[in-house]
This record gives C-alpha cells, structure tokens and sequence, in this order.
C-alpha cells in the first residue's frame, strides 16, 4: 500500500483545481449524495441538448479522491451522448471493483485505478458515479 | 504511572500495522482492552458459565454472584447509592432510548421543552427529536461559545418552567470540552426538570460521583473505559426507576404471569428483560477494577498533560485549525482539528499508512459540524497508555499529509 | 459424532464440581461454548478491536469486515435471502420487543387479535400482553393437547381476519415441541395476519431455513447456540423492515442530522443503534462455524437419539412424570418431569451435590405451568456434547432424590 | 456440603406432614408471598386473641424447605405473645444468615440451621418468615 499510488499527482491537481466546479444557470436535472462516514457531499447538474450532455457541473465537499473523481468524471463525460456517458460509467465502476476494464474508454478517469488497493476508499470514489446517475435517469 | 508497564497489560498495543508499530489514537471510539479484561472473559466461559438469576447449581450460582458482584463494582465506581440504581443495557444508546420509550413518554406533553446542547452526540439528541416530533415537544438547543465552552448565559436563559428534560453531554466526543453538568443540573432542578448526562466520554477519562453530581439519569458505555462491546449501563435515581414502566418485557423482568396479569421484578431486574449480557457485565468489572488500581485522579491528570503536549505540538502543524477549548484544563483526551487543504479522510488515510489510528467524519454529532461550519474533522483521542512519543510520531505524520497536499493559497 | 473429541472443544467441561465432573444438563437456559468461540473473541481483543462502520484505519477496516461477515454467516445459518434481514439485538427477548414497540405499535388497533400458544415463554408472550393492553387488543391462546403437542384444531378455529399476529415458538423450552410453525404460518397468511417465530430454542438445535418457513419475523439468542451472552438476531423480511420506523436512535442507524431533519440509514443498520456488540457477533460467527462443520442434521439426529434414551430410563424412576410429547419424533433435546413427593427445586439441590447442573422452576412460562397444574417443573436439557452415560448419572441421581424422600402414600 | 445437613430427618418430616397446615375458619390477618426462582407459594392465617397468636395456619406449595420451615415456624409461635413471636423471627434470620443466635429460642426451628451453607436455599427457608411479618403488620 503506497500513498503515492493514491494521491497521484493528478488527483491532487484536480482536488486543488477542480474542473466543472460550480452551478448551470439552466441546469436540466439535478441531483445530490453524500457519504455519510466521512462527510462527502456532492451535487450535480446538467444541461441537456438532444441526447446529448451539453454542459455538467458539480459542487459540494469532501476529500481529495471523491472531489477530484468528480472533477475527473465530469470531464470525461461533457459533451458525450448520455449513453456513451453511461459505458463510462459502467468501465468506472468495473474499475474500482477490480474487475477488468477498457482503459481507454476511462481516459484520465484511469489515475483512480489504485483506490480498490484502499477498500475505504472505493466509497469517495463511487460518490460522483452515483448522483451522476441519478441526474441522468431523470431525462426521458 | 509506569507507561511501559502499562502498555504490556494491552496485547494489541504491540501490534503492527501497515510494517509498523500500531499507535491508536481512536479511543473515543472504543478503548483497547488490558488482559485482565480478556481473561474475566476467558475465565467465565472456561469455568463457570450458566445462565444467571434462575439455577439451583453452582454453576449458576457462581455466574449469577459474578453477574452481581459487577453491578457493585458500578456502583462504587461511579458512586450511586443502591444497586437498584445500577441498570446495564448494551452501550449508552440503548441506555439513552430507554429513559426515552420510559419516563419521557409518560411524562412529555405537547409544548413542553427539552433542553439540549449542541455538542450532543447523536445517541443524545436523535431519541429526543423523535420523542419531541411524536409529542408536540419543543427542542431547544445551548450554543457553545467560540472557546468551545457551553454558553451558560444561554443555558440560564432557555431554562423555563416548561423545560421538562435536560440532556447533556458530561464531556464533548469532539471537543473534549467537559461541561459543568454539576451546576446545570442545579439549575434544572430549581425548574424542576429532570436531567440526563451523556457520560459516554467521561466515565472513561474523569472520576464520576452520582451522589455529588445529583443527576437523574446517567448512561455510558462499558467498551469506551476497557470493557467489552454489548455492556452499558444506565443509573436512575431509584425514585425514577421506581416510577417507570419497564421497557423491554419477558424473562427475568417478571415476578408472575398469568393469563389476566402481570407482576414486575424488583429493581433493577424489572428493567432487564431475557438473558443479560452477563459476560459483558463480568468483563467490565474487571475494566473498572483496572481502573481504579491506576487511579481515576492519576489517569485524568496523565491524560491532561498528554493533551497539553498534544495542543501544544499539533499547533506547529502548518495550517491546522484546532477545535475545543484551548485551554486543557477546561478538557480531556480529545483533539479534533482541521488542517487547511487536506480533507480529513485524507489525513486519516494517510496517519493509517503509518500505522496510526485516528477519526475522520462527523463523529456522530452533525449539529456540531454545522455549527462550526464544516462537514467533517479528523480527531485524536488519547487514553492513559498513550505516549508523547506517539503524539510526536502523529504530528510528524500530519506534516507528512500537509507535505502530500501542499501550501494553498 | 466423536463425543469424547467434541467434548474436548469445550473447556468447562473438564471442570469438577463438588469434587465430581461437572454434567451439564441445562443448555435449554445456555450452551457451553467451544475452544473457537473463545478464540475468537481473544483474537478480536488481542489483535483488531476497533470500532465498526467509521474508521479510516486497518484495525477498523479488519473489524467491521469481521462483523459484516457475522452477519452473512447468519444469514447463511437461517438461510435468509439477504443480510438487510438480519439486525443484531442483545437477545431473541430484545428482537421480539423490537417488534413490539415498532410494527406491531404502529399496525395493531383495538379488537385486532393476537394469537400465541401456550408454550410461550414470557419473552414472546409478555411484549404481547403489554402490547394488547396498550391498544386494546385481544390475546388468544392456542391450546396443547394432553400429548405436548398443540391443538391444530384450535389454533385453526381461533384464526380470523381479526387476526394481525401470530407468535409461535418453533420449539417449547418446556416440553420440547418442535411444533408445526410452516404449516401454521401458512394458515395464518391465508388471514393476512404477521407471524413471528421464537427460535430461541429451535435454532440451536435443528436446520433453521427463513426462505422454506416463509415466517415474517424470526429471533434468536447467541448464548443458547455456542455464542457469548449479549448478541441475538431477530430477522424480518426485508418488506417488513423496510416499512418499519427504527426501534433504538442514535448512532449508527442515521445518514444525516441537521436541526431540522433526519435521515436514516440503510437496512439493516437502520436497526442497530450505537456501538453493536460487534465481539458477541464475531463469537456467533465462530459458533455457527462451529455448528456447520459438525452440521445441524447431524446434531438433531445424535440429540434425538439422546433424548429417545433419556425418556426410555427417565421413565424407569418411581412416581416420575414427565411432561411434552412421548413421541421422541416430536421433540428435541428437553425433558421436563416432576417425581411425585420431591419437589422440583429439591431435585435440583440433590443434583447439584452429584456434579448435574439442570433446571427447576417454572422455566419462564407460567402460563404452561398453571395449564399443567403445577407451580415448578424439574427440566434436564442436553447438546450435542452430552452422553447416554450423563443420562445414567442424571437418572442414578433422580433414583436417589426419590430414596431421599421415600414414597409417599 | 452434605446433603444430610440440608435434608435432616425432621424436616423431611415437616414436610410430608406439616403442622398447622390448611385454613382458620376466622383468620384476624392474612397474607400471602411466592419465591419467583423456585415456585414457591405461601399463605398465612393469623387469629389472635389480645396480644397473643391463639391460631396459625399456613398453606401453599412449594419445596422442602419452605414448607417444612412452614411448619416448623407455626409451631414456634403458636401460642406465644406477638413480640415473642417477632423474637423468634428475629433469631431466625440470624440463623441465616449465618450469624450468632439463640438456640433455645428457636427450638426445632434450629433443624434449618445448615440452610445457610446452600446460598440458593436460604430464599426458601425464609420466605414464610416474610409472608408470617406481613401477617403480623395487620395486627394493629
Ligand atoms: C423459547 C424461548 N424463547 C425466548 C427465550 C429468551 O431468550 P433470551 O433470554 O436469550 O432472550 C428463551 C430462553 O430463555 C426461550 O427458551
Ligand atoms: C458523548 C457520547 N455519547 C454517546 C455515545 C454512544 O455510545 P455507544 O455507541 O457506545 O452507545 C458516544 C460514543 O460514540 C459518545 O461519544
């Protein structure tokens, strides 16, 4: 167990300098959870065109693996159709239960690969994944 | 006070975590237990197990005297009265819901008050909610003051003819702060509330006396003063406990059952239905006989110079925010902190992969964190055979995680 | 079944009493417990004690995992269809008070029917009894027939639409009656009504399968199956607990607390308030381990075969009478008798002078007891552990209490 | 611990034939009290005859000892003034608990002196001294 392999370089940038970090001034879904055992809290908005996600961002707090998953995770998807967002999700998940997984469908969403190596851990980085899906299961 | 020696009495304190030794500063959570305990435990189910109250045979006369002869050493070591004060439960929690489905139930109304503070932990302040909502009860909560005190101006000024209960916390489980219940439960009394103390946290750490303090109602937690998991205990006044319908029914709370009828235990039995957890009431007698030969005086004044040592250390932390009362005499064991740019699961995580132990959350108690304005902290908590050694090797450790996050702007 | 290796597992049983060997005839009121069970509450103490659900750190990590696969072993044990429907209690008195003061409380109204048996024990009749006087609702009794075993006819005529809950227990601690809980919680579905099972005594002693009952409410005791005193489990269907509000509050069983509001956590910890005895969970898992490797066919079959012999030379004893079924088909582990001229509790002291613990008393069941006729009953229960040669001791010891007191006219 | 101590002759004597045992037809006092533990269950009929206790009687069922104690503590006071009565109780429960007495006081009372070597009897042989003091409280 290295805390290096945790806290990579770009975690920690993107904890320090979040991306997509904020509020849509006409978000068109919602949504919001929290990890109650260390005070996680995240919200999440997005902004639709067609089936597409035109714009998402999220706010709340926490530690550095479920804010910069956030961060990281919001990146991956803008822009994407909803179901190209969903695979991700889906290769995301695989990835933090260990099993095998396409890497380059994650892109930089691979820099959490080694949180199932911290079993505390995997919750803050399913957080995003999680109200993510919420928001996204109230387009039609 | 002989920490080395100390320190043997605990076999989990030589183990190591992570390739190193373990320093665990987690026991407002839970303490560790010294062989003695283990062995009570070892003893009695190798000896002289059976179940208590209810066998002609030595076996279950032998258990049944142990079972009682732990109840006495509660007594003494918080200084009731009677043994029919002495009620053990499972932890303070359940301790705590009893007086709540007991005496609130029969005794709140619609607008009456129920003053509590707002360094309660959860187990004080989510039973009375529920009670107050099922009610039409109000809830008023005491402020602490920026030092991490109660605000007793405040506490004076809530109390009213209409305050009908008084929870407080003895000592915070994240302040450490360790509340003048003496006086407010004298100023209860003159409105003639009744007053529950939440002793979770100072029955470990400070000498209690029932008989000095006048509370009602009293709870704690046998794993947080080197007892096992599953033994608490709550102490009532006998008056109260006399006037309370029992709690939880079956065996060992009955006299008689008929079909028509039903005729109560005396106290304290009338208040522990089913075979008790009379192997966590053993094991606690000997946390409390380890207690007692170490001296509750002795432990409070080592653990005071521990947190001095503490406060003071951890305050060269770059960008570390303490919470609590800065003065130490004002509190016990407990540090909880903030360090600016590092989460607290993130400190906890790394102190981990240097074989430390400490808290990271909301500790049970939202209210607080709301209060101070944040979501979580990371906490420190002593007991009397940690070391300075290991506050340093904590403090190295939380310049390491500063280190990790670097300086933000 | 190895006896003499078996016996070896457990500890006490190596003990003299009053200079004879300890014979254990009492494991209706606890069980002894074997080397591992020991063991593994030595190992939680000596190497991973740490409080469960909240840390950050390995010994919490080791720990909570330990607990949670407690309670996959149990779900296992009762072969439930997922962990949401186990919740640890204190006992099976606690579980079946759980819910009392939750669903019964909030779906029983006055003129709604409760229906039990006769062979209750109090823990499953007095919570009722409370319960129906609160609400006004009616308790009605199912009779046992002059064989021990009860009157289908009865219990069938006494079920009706009016009925909202049935509680059963699988196995008498008196008589011995396994009784016909599938059937009769098929009955009592057809009326809509609820059923809860005791299995206090059935789980220790017979395959226990949650999914093939189809009962909506099951509790157990640890203690009574290898398993340290303090932990229970009642089990519900997870659409009951999902509709019930929680029993005990603080701690642990909340996902957030603000002034205003609160949430509650998931099943099954929406139930499990405060610190849990999370050590009587790892020693449970330990005796179930236990059980398994041994397997329950296994030890039903070795018992019965034992309980077939002790009613065969019990009877032997001048002006004995005993009581339950004479079937040993119908029946499980337990014989409870009186001798005509030596009362129960004498029985009990004679005994007792031989080294044989068993039980006199009216065994928390006063209602079966005045059904009987008599105030006391002497009761010898055995375990997998105990032999046909205890059985000659226990009878060689029933023949001298009766030349004690002679025959009487 | 031998169980001749507890079971002595006299009072197995006691308890297949008690003394003073069965109804007064005019009790002045009653009362009643159980042993919980065992099933033990006693009443006592009191009449009295100015201050002294002309009629005792008891019923109920219950172990050995308790009934022969019964018996024998019946016979003790039948007759005798109510405080020589109370004296003897006293001196009784001395015996008990294991503390001195007065054996001549006691009489065959003193049959259940080794009582007190079986800690889970002594509940037993004391119960009809209970229920006899309630009795005796309602003498005015
Ligand atoms: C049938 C039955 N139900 C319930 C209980 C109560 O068990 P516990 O005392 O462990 O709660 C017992 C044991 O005494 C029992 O035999
Ligand atoms: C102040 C305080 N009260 C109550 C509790 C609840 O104790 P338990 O979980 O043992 O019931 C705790 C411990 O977490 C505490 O610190």
């Amino acid at each position: 167990m290295s805390l290096e392999e945790l806290f990579k370089e770009i975690i920690i940038e993107h904890y320090q300098h979040p991306k997509n970090h904020g509020h849509l001034d006409h978000p068109d879904a919602k949504s919001e959870g929290s990890n109650p055992l260390c005070g996680d809290e995240l919200q999440m908005e997005i902004a639709f065109e067609g089936d597409r996600i035109k714009d998402v961002m999220f706010s709340g707090n926490g530690c550095s693996i479920s804010q910069s998953a956030a961060s990281l995770m919001t990146e991956a998807i803008k822009g994407k159709a909803v179901g190209d967002a969903r695979r991700i999700m889906e290769e995301y998940k695989h990835m933090l239960q260990g099993s095998t997984y396409n890497a380059d469908m994650l892109g930089d969403l691979e820099a959490l690969s080694d949180v199932k190596k911290f079993p505390a851990r995997v919750k803050c980085a399913s957080l995003s994944m999680a109200v993510l899906d919420q928001a996204l299961q109230q387009k039609k | 006070m002989d920490i080395e020696k100390i320190r043997k009495d605990f076999p989990v304190l030589s183990r190591m975590v992570r390739d190193r030794p373990l320093v665990y500063l987690d026991n407002a959570a839970t303490t560790q237990k010294p062989a003695a305990v283990i062995e009570a435990i070892t003893g009695l189910y190798r000896n002289y197990n059976a179940n208590v109250h209810r066998g002609v045979y030595l076996l279950a006369e032998e258990c049944t005297q142990a079972y009682e002869d732990s109840r006495e050493a509660v007594r003494r070591f918080i200084n009731a009265g009677s043994t029919e004060e002495i009620v053990f439960t499972r932890n303070a929690t359940e301790a705590l819901n009893l007086i709540a489905y007991t005496w609130a139930e029969a005794n709140l109304r619609a607008g009456d008050e129920i003053v509590v503070t707002i360094m309660e932990h959860h187990s004080n302040y989510v039973p009375w909610f529920r009670l107050a909502r099922r009610k039409g009860a109000v809830i008023r909560i005491v402020p602490a003051r920026k030092d991490g005190e109660l605000d007793m101006d405040a506490y004076r000024s809530l109390l009213s003819s209409r305050t009908k209960l008084v929870g407080i916390a003895h000592m915070s489980n994240v302040f450490g702060t360790i509340n003048p219940v003496k006086e407010m439960i004298a100023l209860a009394h003159r409105q003639g509330a009744a007053v529950v103390v939440d002793g979770a946290q100072s029955a470990p750490h400070i000498r209690i006396d029932m008989q000095d303090l006048d509370c009602d109602f009293f709870a704690l937690s046998g794993h947080k003063m080197l007892g096992p998991t599953g033994i608490g205990v709550l102490y009532a006044k006998s008056s109260y406990f006399k006037s309370m319908e029992p709690f939880l029914s079956g065996g060992e709370m009955i006299l008689r059952v008929t079909l028509d009828d039903i005729v109560y235990n005396d106290l304290p039995w009338k208040f522990e239905a089913g075979t008790p957890n009379y192997e966590g009431a053993i094991g606690l007698k000997a946390a409390i006989e380890y207690l007692e030969a170490l001296g509750m005086d002795t432990i409070e004044a080592y653990e005071r110079e521990l947190t001095t040592y503490a406060l003071e250390k951890m305050r060269t932390v770059p960008d570390i925010f303490v919470y609590g009362p800065s003065d130490p005499s004002k509190k016990c064991g407990i540090v909880a902190f903030n360090i600016r740019g590092v989460h607290s699961h993130d400190i906890g995580t790394i102190l981990d992969s240097e074989g430390i132990a400490i808290r990271a959350g909301h500790h049970c108690a939202q209210p607080l964190m709301i209060d101070c304005g944040v979501s979580a902290m990371a906490r420190a908590s002593f007991y009397f055979y940690n070391t300075r050694q290991e506050i340093d090797m904590l403090v190295k450790a939380l310049n390491k995680a500063k280190g990790m996050f670097g300086h933000v702007a």
